[in-house]
């Protein structure tokens, strides 16, 4: 991966109260490529999947930080990574099926469909009792 | 609260204001279903003409509404869904428990 | 000795305009217009040119720049205390309503920087507005995009002011029931068209339609 | 100090392109504190003034990183540092001085002056050749 043209990095405690604002911080640095609202909430949802996740199931009822780095680089890309040094994960191709989630009550399991869709590419490295790391990338469309 | 909860009808209709994320839903979450067991309608309608941002939490917050109204034997209406939402919507397969109202165009461009 | 003071007030004062003009400079674009910063900034350097004790030993611009930069703070002050929340919504709002007439009349959606650019945004606060609001009215296909305009004005338009309203409603009491419910809910209750169809059994296409006849109607009233 | 209810680090290269997103992500941070958008828009001034000294004075031609932390504190306290690795200030006293600029051109020498007017407490620690944190407190009116 080459070197990005701007980077930003963002710490977080795991308050619920940061998903929103994880949102706004990463979609307010990924403006700075020229691109359209639709790929701009693109962005926004997928962040706020991988963030609640290290909220929700990362660290549960602990409180930890969560490690966000944001680099633009050539040709529109945007690569965002979210990083946790929560519980991992034990099975991370059965975590990213459809509708499989380890917690009851309201999850649906859809927070890694959410994210391949809105997405380009998604990367999951995790290690049980380590943490986990999502990187998400996204190629924006170029306008003359 | 960003929620309004009306009896219109037989319809118990709750409209979503703002931000639906696993921060927001809980709320959410408990105030609609304190409504159910309180009205009792058979019909729940979730109106989300005013949300400004959904993300799968969303979807957790209509599944688990779902086995909520269908414990009283009752059925749940979604209304208002963007393209977008509904796009996250049908991830779950909701559209074939859930009537879906005023967005015909948007379940089938939803693919 | 009182004049001689003055004079060297005076003198004072006019030496020191240049700092008056950097601390208002400082401020330009920011919702003010320069001659309104100016003349705030010179009432700071005037209450600072008559208190300044050269004796004290301190430079006068040390004991003039935060008067004048305070008196400046205090015209955004006196704008009034708004809260974010409403601010944020409206502006955002109004973002949206220009990302759709934009889509209209280019026929394709702007993009963030355009938005930025027609509404003399920066980038950065554009995307924060954005991420504050985005109605999902302009979002959603079903609601045709006739009605949201008529929504926005009654519904959020602020020169839509309360005497059109209350003038509206001595009005609606002259119409028949149906109607009079159906123009209270759609704009005194805020209601989408298909919630108020919902309410009174009809199909949201017959609310439209009847909106439309009443509200001509009431034109012809007020 | 007691411990901040909530916190977030910020980390970002001194291009001027930055300046506009850490003042909307600061304020997008604080502004979970309920506050006016007077405040807010002080918060975003004096965080502008010492983030651009970084970028000019601090770095000046070479890109560096510039942290940024931003704390809530009881009581409606806001408190924001703004670090950078730069060249230092040799004589911090003459360089809070109102119109006093180490650099000609554009620059009038009023940037602490802002912050100091714009916040409640304005703190500056430098070492030459190390770098310059500036500390910045505002506690907001609460409001019912
Ligand atoms: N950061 C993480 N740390 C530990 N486990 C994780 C993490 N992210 C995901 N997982 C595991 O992967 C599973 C699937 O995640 P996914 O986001 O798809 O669904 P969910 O979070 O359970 O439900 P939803 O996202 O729909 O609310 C989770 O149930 C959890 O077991
Ligand atoms: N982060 C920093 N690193 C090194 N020097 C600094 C830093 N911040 C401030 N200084 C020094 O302090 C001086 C005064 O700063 P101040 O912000 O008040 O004025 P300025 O930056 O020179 O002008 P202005 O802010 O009005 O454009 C600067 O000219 C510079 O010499
Ligand atoms: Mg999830
Ligand atoms: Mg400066």
């Amino acid at each position: 991966m080459l070197k990005p043209q701007n980077e930003m990095k963002l710490i977080l405690k795991s308050h619920s109260v940061n998903e929103g604002f994880a949102r706004v911080a990463v979609s307010a640095f990924a403006a700075q490529i020229d691109m359209t609202l639709e790929e701009l909430s693109d962005i926004k949802t997928a962040v706020s999947e991988a963030v609640t996740n290290s909220i929700v199931h990362g660290y549960g009822r602990k409180i930890g930080n969560i490690y966000i780095t944001c680099g633009i680089y050539d040709n529109n890309l945007i690569r965002i990574k979210i990083r946790d040094n929560g519980c991992g994960i034990e099975d991370i191709k059965k975590a990213m099926e459809p509708m499989y989630s380890s917690l009851g009550g309201d999850r649906a399991g859809l927070g890694f469909s959410v994210m391949e869709c809105f997405t380009d590419k998604l990367k999951v490295y995790s290690k049980p009792g380590k943490g986990t790391s999502v990187i998400l990338e996204k190629r924006v469309s170029i306008k003359c | 609260m960003p929620l309004t909860v009306k009896k219109q009808g037989e319809k118990l209709v709750a409209s979503i204001r703002g931000d639906i994320d696993h921060h927001s839903a809980l709320a959410l979450r408990n105030a609609i279903d304190e409504a159910i067991s309180r009205f009792r309608s058979k019909t729940l309608v979730l109106d989300f003409s005013e949300v400004t941002f959904m993300d799968s939490s969303g979807v957790g917050l209509v599944l688990g509404r779902y086995r909520n109204i269908c414990a009283y034997g009752g059925e749940l209406e979604l209304r208002g869904l963007s393209l977008r939402h509904m796009k996250i919507m049908k991830l779950s397969g909701i559209e074939k428990i859930a009537k879906i109202k005023g967005g015909e165009e948007n379940v089938k461009a939803a693919k | 000795m009182l004049t001689k003071l003055n004079s060297e007030r005076d003198a004072l004062i006019e030496n020191n305009l240049g700092l008056v003009h950097a601390c208002a400079k400082r401020f330009k674009g920011k919702g003010i217009e320069y001659d309104d910063l100016f003349q705030a900034g010179c009432v700071g350097l005037v209450k600072a040119s008559d208190s300044y004790d050269k004796s004290r030993g301190f430079a006068f611009s040390t004991y003039a720049v935060p008067a004048i930069l305070g008196e400046i703070k205090r015209m955004f002050r006196d704008g009034g205390s708004i809260k974010i929340g409403r601010t944020q919504k409206e502006k955002a709002i109004s973002l949206v309503r220009l990302r759709d007439e934009l889509t209209k009349t280019k026929g394709e959606e702007p993009t963030v920087y355009e938005l930025a650019d027609y509404a003399g945004l920066s980038t950065f606060e554009t995307a924060q507005l954005l991420n504050a609001v985005i109605p999902p009215m302009s979002l959603t296909v079903f609601d045709s995009a006739e009605n949201e305009r008529q929504m926005d004005l009654i519904g959020y338009d602020s020169r839509a002011d309360m005497t059109d309203k209350l003038s509206l409603h001595t009005s609606i009491e002259s119409l028949p029931e149906e109607e009079a419910k159906i123009i209270k809910l759609r704009y005194f209750s805020g209601m989408t068209q298909a919630q108020v169809a919902e309410i009174l059994s009809l199909s949201q296409v017959q609310v439209s339609r009847k909106e439309k006849t009443i509200l001509k109607k009431l034109r012809g009233i007020i």
